[in-house]
């Protein structure tokens, strides 16, 4: 009952991140050993969410890119993707209220302060014109003639307005879930606040450029190849910070999260190279943009994993906040 | 009007036109938060009492609404408790609300596994029968001295110490008129 | 500088305990001695751990060290106690009869007090004897006034005299040194100087301190002498009758108080008279003159006034001059009724029936199996609580069903479950621990059935005396003349509780006016009045215990915020704040003085003072009574108008406290060869068995010392707590406390289970290893003491077993409170053994600890010459 | 408009929520070195807010059978037993023949308990080295487990004792993250100054939770909504104290104006230096400290973190411009990798 709680030295396991723990963790101190702050409260709909929002707004890009290029194929799965992305996006913030019956007390305010407040606006401008764009697609199935007629002359240009509309509003989507989880007082994702956003841009473009890869027809993919390797390096570089943030970094490197973060870089590195490679083999695209869509899932609930964690051990709390107190002084700690 | 209203009570509405763009108090206040007071203003009587754990003998403000109690707390007047309850005290809406709190009479027959049901009147004049019973089949006139006794042995009572002194009045002259000696009290304890 | 000894304050009385942090932030010093360090422990300046039951012992050597330093308070130790007093040369001290006084009679186990007595005063013969005495609780008739003695005394107020108190009780505390302290109460010697010197620093006509008990100085063999002895510490610093001294008694429920002034007690009626004893009492003159004592001083000289008023109270115009106001219809004690005696005639089936009163002792009586086998003997049981409590259900859920103690087929009591209203459904008056009487107002009906006890008794009564109305029996005559018509109200036909407060107060009865005062009464038959000492609470017809008079809006002393008996006065003697001449002590200390131009008694307090008796005053030669106070006599109830250093009778087991071990102990007693009380009640019942105790052998088969106490977060017996969520989950469940030190020597792991083992039962709990606990040694011994609360049994949110379970019956003499904060006992880790295997544990430790028959440590051990100081010798 | 300290620095809040003329900011003082324990605190809070039960389970943390700030207890009392010098003349144990301490083995063992608070995240359990450390002190460097209790290495017996007791409540921040992240304006900033949650709001969203930095709301699991100390608004808005204030026997928790109050403790914190007790030290009363200053501060007699309490919280709205900043680069990033990707050449 008493079995000592062996702290996991750093390094172990990895070999990296060692020499960033400043703070000897034996040191920290805390009531009961019990956690300062309270862990998030966030099922793995949240997790779910944060791929299926950068889903939704990856593919809006890309359906306002293939619009905009002329890739008729690739822009129906983009506004596919996205209408299907924002639709689970919703289902799935809704699903995880307390109250799912008053979700819609979101709309009583607009904050600046709160992320998800922010969020929520920009859920409730993406969605319809994902929604009007992706529906535009149907035009093609409406009868030439008569009132439906007149909808299928006019829902192709009603539609790439949306989608434009859409895609313009996807990178606030794609990246403020960043904010979100950094806007808290979860040691991990708070310290992490200048990378996430970046680490969730690339993510959703990597899993929009994976959907694509999987669905668009071949002769229409090539932006997509570019858009997953500059997802990689978009993710790959943000993701680089979160190593560097010292003890709240460890996390990210270390356990389940650490685990399932490395698992996404791999899949991004493979499913990237695999993209790169694969311009002639159907079966290799689909398999390298499954690649990207997993590497994406892996890092979403990595990162997410990470914060529970960092909010779950009095250490990541306790021991950032003395360092802080020491350099400040002994005339600061009081 | 009415939608002009339902706008005014828009939040959002009453941040981009008040005081409070960020949203954060004044023009985030619910109908609900408006419309709060304490429920002891809205009490219909308030009776004054004291707590009924300890000895110390803190006042307490009793709140009563509908014919329920609502609250219970400090009375500030009080030159001995100066409005402060310990745990126990502050517990006293709990105690005297408690669903656990038994409303009916309960009687268990002789060699029964279980409670039943009984009426509170026959249940008095039971409990009277068995008290007269008792009485005289254990009376005592004299002792052996022939020096008057006036008693019975037969009937034992322990009181607890949270009756109040008229209760107590009542009972050890009641009886001390049927002879029943052996009244006792935690007081002993 | 206050001191707190036998009571967790701040965890028992946490409201009331605001005052001692009001204090400390003036600058106060506290000293909390315990077994445990606690709550109060950490709030105060000083702890001293104290081995359970030794508390004379350190007082003892407190006293020492005022006497042998000559650090009394002496102008107030002369004029206001009996220092000064000769004693009889026939008395003999402990010193000389190895822990026994002169007097003792083996026959009884009691005193003769007669060498007791101060020098001259041959008829100072108790009215009883003491072994009555003791069998009829007559301690308790001395909680309002002193025991028997004559006013006129001899003095030598130089103190120089060898048989004047002083000197007696120099003498008498000569072996209580700082070392003795030590080895008899484990408290080191610099710890014992640190409490003796700040005592003793806070005296004097500038400071005071002040002491607080609470039944952990009671539930002893021994209780009554604890109290005496943190008496006499006070009264030799002046601290008695003086703002900011006094001793404290806590006491722990909301009108105990008021149950013991107007109580429901077998030896008492209202106001402290005793109820009659069928050898002593047989008439009304032979009643008044045990009572006053006719040639001693003080208030008790009207007794008779007192008496015949209640008698007037209950038997209203059937009581007259002519029939002795039907004193002829008091049922008669022959001898101890008390509710221990009660239970052990359950089992032996001698009682039929049984009212509970909001009160529950299979959970918070010692002995709790032999409690629940006495209800389980009975005809009927009346049980009137707010919950199903342990008390009604112990025939389906009882621990003795497991072991087949009890059998609910073969159990023919017949329980009658009637609840009961709360305290805010129902008005009447609770008493608190400072005699304060609080009116509560009603604030809702009471739910279903659930009546008040007035409710109860009234209509009982009622009932009663219908069934009876045509019988000539002479036994129906006190029902049938009883005074019983209270007007009613309500649905449920209610009693009022005013018009019961008004008869208490008494009142004239030709016109039915409220007595002011007790002075009013007449012994004539023209007024009556339930209980003298509240005469003035009906003051003008007025519910003076009522008064809310706002704290803001009237001096510190609150006079007008309920009141307290008697006359509403704060401070108890508070004469004693004068010095002899009348005159504050000092302005620092001013409370109650002579003012000479208007000739009477003022203050901030109503003087506890004939008014207008000036501190000049001396009683003629041969007077009695009221009139034989002198003007610097402020015990007024007190036969010599002293206080008692030393108590030349009254007082069963000696003059003076003298350490005896508790019954059950681990140790020999260091002092004296006498191991325990001698004079303590034995119950020698065979269900009452008791550990051995040295000098007998086998006590090393319970080596441990276990005591019990409230927590803050529950309530006695828990009916009032356990049943009610926000304090169940508090402390959710029942635990014993260990030192580190014994859990290493017992394998107890913290949060894990250990179970106590007693000749009478054995409990589980789960354990708490703290260093709040240590170890002691006594003399070459470690002694572990553990600690467990007693609110715990089997019914509730939140339950456990019951710690008075492991307790045996031993009683003080004085007032037959129970030995119920010290036990020896063995501590074993695990869950106990189950139904027989737990009968054949406890037969086991029984064999073990000597016979298996009932086992009664003896009285007396004198003859054995093992104690510490015969073997230094 | 927002006051330029708006998000972090000295700031009067209710003004800036909004509130004209608003009333002076009300708030707690809980001076810990008067607390004796006794929880009325967290009944009384319980009975006028008629919040629910906690859990019945013994938790071994001392007397603390409560564990923490929850949806379920908006007031919680800390114990903690620690062989260290409570300031006194003669130690508590000065000459008794005992043997180590064995607080931070048993405090090891407490932080493995848990009850159904009726809450999530409730209770959840701790770091025993981090408990042991709590009762022992930072110096404390016996592994719990690797002996029974009472088996310790230290050779000379314990002297030295104290009992801490502290009853922690929302913080009401100057800068308060709850409210700020709340999407729905049911956490709001009432004219006192104080952070109320608006039950007919409030939809159980959860960020309120990851936002305190001091781990106090919390939601209850069976109406999803998150709940945590009101200071009595109900009660404030009619001038009376908030109920567990009025309860508290020995004014460790005292209720008043935030001006008044800092006044008061300063204080008092002078004059338990004076007695000798340098161990006193203040905790959030300062508005400039990473919150802003908390409307309910402490007097506290040990490091904060042995009473759960963060050393150093920063509201993480501080940094959140630098947020949305990083967030918005992060958005162009994409824009023009998207814009690379189908306009730029072949890879």
């Amino acid at each position: 009952m008493t079995a000592g709680q062996r702290h996991r030295q750093p390094g172990r396991g990895s070999g990296r991140g060692g020499e960033q723990v400043t703070v000897p963790p034996a040191d920290f101190t805390s009531y009961y050993g019990r956690p300062v702050l309270k862990p998030p409260v966030w099922k793995h709909d949240i997790a779910g969410y944060l791929f299926t929002g950068g889903l939704a707004a990856g593919s809006a890009l890309i359906g306002a890119g293939a619009h905009l290029t002329g890739r008729p194929g690739l822009r129906a799965v983009g506004r596919w993707t996205a209408l299907g992305g924002v639709a689970a996006s919703t289902y799935l913030l809704i699903h995880d209220l307390g109250r799912p019956d008053r979700f819609h007390h979101m709309l009583r305010v607009a904050k600046l302060t709160s992320p998800m407040s922010v969020g929520t606006w920009i859920l409730a401008a993406f969605g319809p014109m994902a929604g009007v764009a992706a529906v535009a697609e149907l035009a093609p199935l409406l009868p030439q003639h008569g009132p439906l007629g007149l909808a299928r002359r006019l829902a192709p240009p009603v539609g790439n307005v949306a989608g434009l509309a859409a895609a313009a509003t996807a990178p606030a989507l794609a990246t403020y879930t960043g904010v979100l989880l950094a806007d808290t007082a979860v040691p991990s994702w708070h310290d992490a606040y200048p990378s996430l956003p970046f680490v969730f841009a690339g993510s959703a473009l990597a899993a929009a450029s994976g959907v694509g890869l999987i669905a668009a027809p071949a002769a229409e993919t090539a932006p997509l190849r570019r858009l997953a390797l500059a997802a990689a390096a978009i993710e790959l570089a943000g993701g680089r910070q979160l190593e560097r943030l010292g003890l709240t970094g460890e996390p990210y490197g270390h356990g389940r999260s650490g685990r399932l973060v490395r698992a996404g870089r791999a899949l991004l590195a493979v499913g990237t190279a695999g993209a790169l490679v694969s311009r002639r083999s159907r079966i290799l695209s689909a398999i390298s943009g499954a690649a990207l869509v997993a590497s994406s899932v892996a890092t979403r609930f990595g990162v997410f994993e990470a914060g529970r964690v960092s909010a779950r051990d009095p250490k990541y709390t306790v021991a950032p906040q003395r360092e802080r107190l020491a350099q400040k002084g002994p005339a600061a700690s009081r | 009007m009415g939608v002009r209203r339902w706008v005014e009570s828009w939040p959002l509405y009453r941040q981009l036109t008040g005081t409070d763009p960020l949203g954060r108090g004044a023009a985030a206040k619910s109908a609900g938060s408006l419309s709060l007071t304490a429920r002891t203003e809205t009490a219909d009587s308030m009776a004054r009492s004291v707590c009924p754990y300890c000895a110390v003998g803190c006042a307490q403000r009793v709140f009563v609404k509908d014919g329920q109690v609502t609250q219970i707390e400090g009375d500030p007047d009080s030159p001995i408790s100066r409005g402060r309850l310990c745990p126990k005290g502050a517990a006293s809406k709990s105690l005297v609300t408690s669903p656990f709190r038994q409303t009916t009479v309960r009687y268990r027959r002789p060699y029964s596994t279980q409670w039943e049901d009984l009426d509170l009147d026959t249940a008095m004049n039971m409990i009277a029968d068995r008290v007269l019973a008792a009485r005289d089949e254990t009376w005592e006139d004299v002792d052996d001295a022939g020096r008057p006794l006036n008693r019975t042995l037969g009937i034992s009572s322990l009181g607890g110490a949270t009756l109040d002194n008229e209760e107590n009045y009542l009972i050890k002259k009641l009886f001390t008129a049927m002879g029943a000696l052996q009244i006792e009290n935690q007081a002993r304890i | 500088m206050i001191v707190i000894q036998g009571s967790n304050m701040a965890e028992a009385h946490p409201v009331g305990f605001q005052w001692v942090m009001e204090a400390k932030r003036r600058g106060a010093k506290v000293f909390h001695v315990d077994p445990r360090f606690t709550r109060t422990s950490a709030l105060a300046d000083s702890y001293l751990p104290i081995r359970a039951g030794t508390d004379i012992a350190l007082l003892g050597g407190v006293v020492r060290y005022i006497l042998d330093n000559e650090l009394d308070f002496r102008e107030y130790v002369v004029s206001y106690t009996n220092a000064a007093t000769i004693v009889t040369e026939d008395y003999r001290d402990t010193e000389d009869l190895h822990g026994l006084f002169s007097g003792f009679k083996e026959e009884n186990a009691s005193y003769d007090q007669t060498s007791w007595r101060y020098e001259g005063q041959g008829q100072n013969v108790p009215p009883r004897d003491t072994e009555t005495q003791r069998e009829t609780a007559a301690g308790l008739e001395h909680e309002s006034h002193g025991a028997p003695v004559n006013g006129q005394t001899q003095r030598d107020e130089t103190l120089q005299h060898p048989r004047c108190v002083y000197q007696i009780l120099k003498r008498h505390y000569a072996r209580y040194t700082p070392e003795m302290v030590e080895r008899v109460c484990g408290i080191p010697q610099e710890k014992f100087l640190e409490l003796a010197e700040a005592w003793t620093r806070n005296s004097g006509r500038d400071r005071t301190g002040m002491l607080v008990y609470s039944v952990g100085w009671t539930q002893h063999s021994v209780g009554v002498q604890y109290i005496r002895t943190g008496a006499i510490i006070q009264l030799l610093l002046g601290n008695v009758g003086r703002p900011g001294g006094g001793v404290m008694a806590l006491r722990g429920h909301a009108s105990i108080q008021g149950s013991t002034d107007i109580p429901t007690l077998f030896n008492l009626l209202p106001g402290y008279l005793p109820m009659p004893h069928h050898a002593d009492h047989p008439t009304l003159d032979e009643w008044v003159d045990s009572i006053r004592h006719p040639g001693q001083k003080g208030f008790w000289g009207n007794a008779r006034t007192y008496g015949v008023n209640l008698l007037k109270a209950y038997w209203g115009d059937a009581a007259t001059a002519d029939n002795d106001y039907c004193y002829g219809y008091m049922p008669r004690m022959t001898g101890d009724h008390g509710t221990y005696q009660q239970v052990l005639d359950m089992i032996d089936g001698k009682i039929k029936g049984y009212f509970l009163l909001g009160q529950n002792p299979a959970v918070g009586s010692a002995h709790g199996r032999a409690q629940r086998l006495g209800m389980a003997n009975l005809d009927w049981l009346v049980v009137r609580d707010l919950f199903m409590i342990e008390s009604a259900t112990f025939w389906q859920n009882g621990p003795e069903i497991e072991t087949g103690e009890i059998v609910p087929e073969e159990c023919r009591t017949e329980v009658f479950f009637l609840p009961a209203a709360s305290h805010v459904e129902k008005e009447g008056s609770f008493t608190q621990t400072q005699r304060l009487l609080q009116w509560r107002e009603k604030a809702v009906e009471p739910p279903g059935d659930a009546r008040s006890e007035l409710w109860f008794f009234y209509h009982l009564g009622r009932i009663i005396r219908e069934r009876l109305a045509t019988s000539t029996r002479p036994r129906d005559r006190a029902l049938l003349d009883l005074n019983w018509n209270y007007p009613t109200h309500g649905p449920h036909a209610e009693p009022s509780a005013e018009s019961v407060l008004y008869e208490i107060n008494g009142y004239e009865v030709a016109s039915g006016r409220p007595l002011s005062s007790f002075t009013e009464m007449k012994d004539d038959g023209s007024t009556a009045g339930g209980c003298w000492i509240y005469t003035g609470v009906y003051e003008d017809g007025v519910n003076q215990a009522a008064r809310r008079k706002p704290a803001g809006e009237q001096s510190l002393v609150a006079l007008e915020w309920g009141w307290a008996w008697p006359a509403n006065r704060r401070i108890l003697y508070n004469r004693a704040s004068a010095d002899p001449d009348g005159n504050p002590w000092s302005e620092r200390k001013k409370y109650v003085w002579w003012d000479p131009q208007k000739a009477e008694w003022t203050g901030y307090d109503v003087p506890d003072f004939e008014k207008g008796k000036p501190p000049s005053y001396r009683p003629p030669v041969d007077s009695s009574g009221v009139a034989g106070i002198a003007g610097d006599d402020p015990f007024i109830l007190q036969g010599d108008g002293k206080g008692w250093l030393y108590a030349p009778t009254g007082v069963l087991d000696g003059p003076m406290p003298t350490h005896y071990e508790p019954v059950e102990s681990p140790v020999r007693n260091p002092l004296y060869r006498q191991q325990a009380n001698p004079t303590r009640k034995v119950y020698t019942h065979p269900i009452n068995t008791l550990n051995p105790s040295p000098p007998e052998p086998h006590s090393e088969v319970f080596p441990y010392v276990f005591t019990v106490s409230r927590l803050t977060e529950h309530h006695t017996a828990g009916g009032m707590s356990r049943m009610v969520r926000p304090l169940a989950e508090l402390q959710p469940e029942m635990f014993v406390e260990v030192s580190p030190e014994l859990a290493v020597e017992r394998g107890l792991d913290h949060l894990g289970w250990a179970y106590l083992v007693t000749t009478r039962a054995a409990i589980e709990a789960r354990v708490l290893v703290t260093d709040r606990l240590t170890p002691l040694r006594i003399e070459d011994r470690i002694i572990h003491q553990v600690w467990l609360p007693y609110h715990f049994g089997f019914e509730g949110l939140v339950t456990g077993e019951s710690a008075n379970d492991l307790f045996g019956i031993s009683l003080d003499p004085n007032v037959l409170i129970q030995e119920s904060k010290v036990g020896t006992c063995d501590v074993r880790a695990g869950r106990r053994p189950r139904g027989q295997e737990l009968l054949e544990l406890l037969v086991d430790y029984r064999r073990r600890s000597g016979d298996l028959g009932p086992h009664y440590p003896p009285q007396v051990t004198t003859d054995v010459a093992d104690s510490g100081r015969d073997r230094e010798v | 408009m927002p006051h330029v300290n708006s998000l972090y620095g000295p700031l009067d809040p209710a003004p800036d929520a909004g509130y004209v003329d608003a009333p002076p900011r009300m708030g707690f003082f809980t001076d810990t070195s008067v607390c004796i324990g006794c929880k009325a605190c967290e009944v009384a809070c319980k009975e006028w807010n008629n919040v629910p039960g906690s859990g019945l389970d013994l938790l071994g943390m001392s007397y603390d059978n409560t564990g923490a700030l929850t949806a379920n207890s908006w007031r919680h009392v800390a114990f903690v037993e620690q062989p260290r010098s409570a300031g006194w003349a003669t130690p508590a144990f000065d000459g008794t023949p005992d043997g180590p301490a064995v607080s931070p083995e048993t405090a090891a063992v407490g932080a493995g308990t848990s009850t159904d608070t009726g809450t999530d995240p409730g209770l959840p359990p701790g770091s025993p080295a981090a408990a042991a450390r709590m009762s022992g002190g930072p110096e404390f460097l016996g592994m719990p487990g690797a002996q029974p209790p009472g088996r310790g290495t230290g050779a000379e017996g314990r002297a030295d004792f104290r009992w801490l007791m502290m009853s922690d409540v929302c913080k009401h921040c100057t800068h308060a993250a709850c409210l700020d992240v709340c999407p729905t304006g049911s956490l709001f900033r009432t004219e006192f100054g104080t952070v109320v949650v608006q039950e007919d709001i409030c939809n159980g969203c959860g960020y309120c939770i990851s936002a305190c930095p001091y781990g106090v709301i919390d939601q209850r699991k069976d109406d999803g909504r998150a709940w945590k100390c009101t200071l009595c608004y109900d009660r404030m808005g009619v001038g009376m104290t908030p109920a567990c204030a009025q309860a508290c026997p020995t004014e460790s928790i005292q209720y008043g104006s935030l001006e008044d109050l800092r006044e008061r403790a300063a204080a008092r914190v002078a004059t338990l230096h004076e007695q000798g007790v340098p161990d006193a030290r203040l905790y959030g009363d300062d508005p400039n400290d990473g919150v802003g200053g908390d409307g309910a501060f402490f007097l506290l007699l040990d490091e904060p973190e042995v009473y759960g309490l963060p050393p150093d919280p920063i509201v993480t709205t501080r940094d959140l411009p630098a947020m949305w900043k990083r967030a918005g680069l992060a958005a162009l990033t994409m824009a023009a990798a998207t814009a690379f990707a189908f306009l730029g050449g072949r890879p």
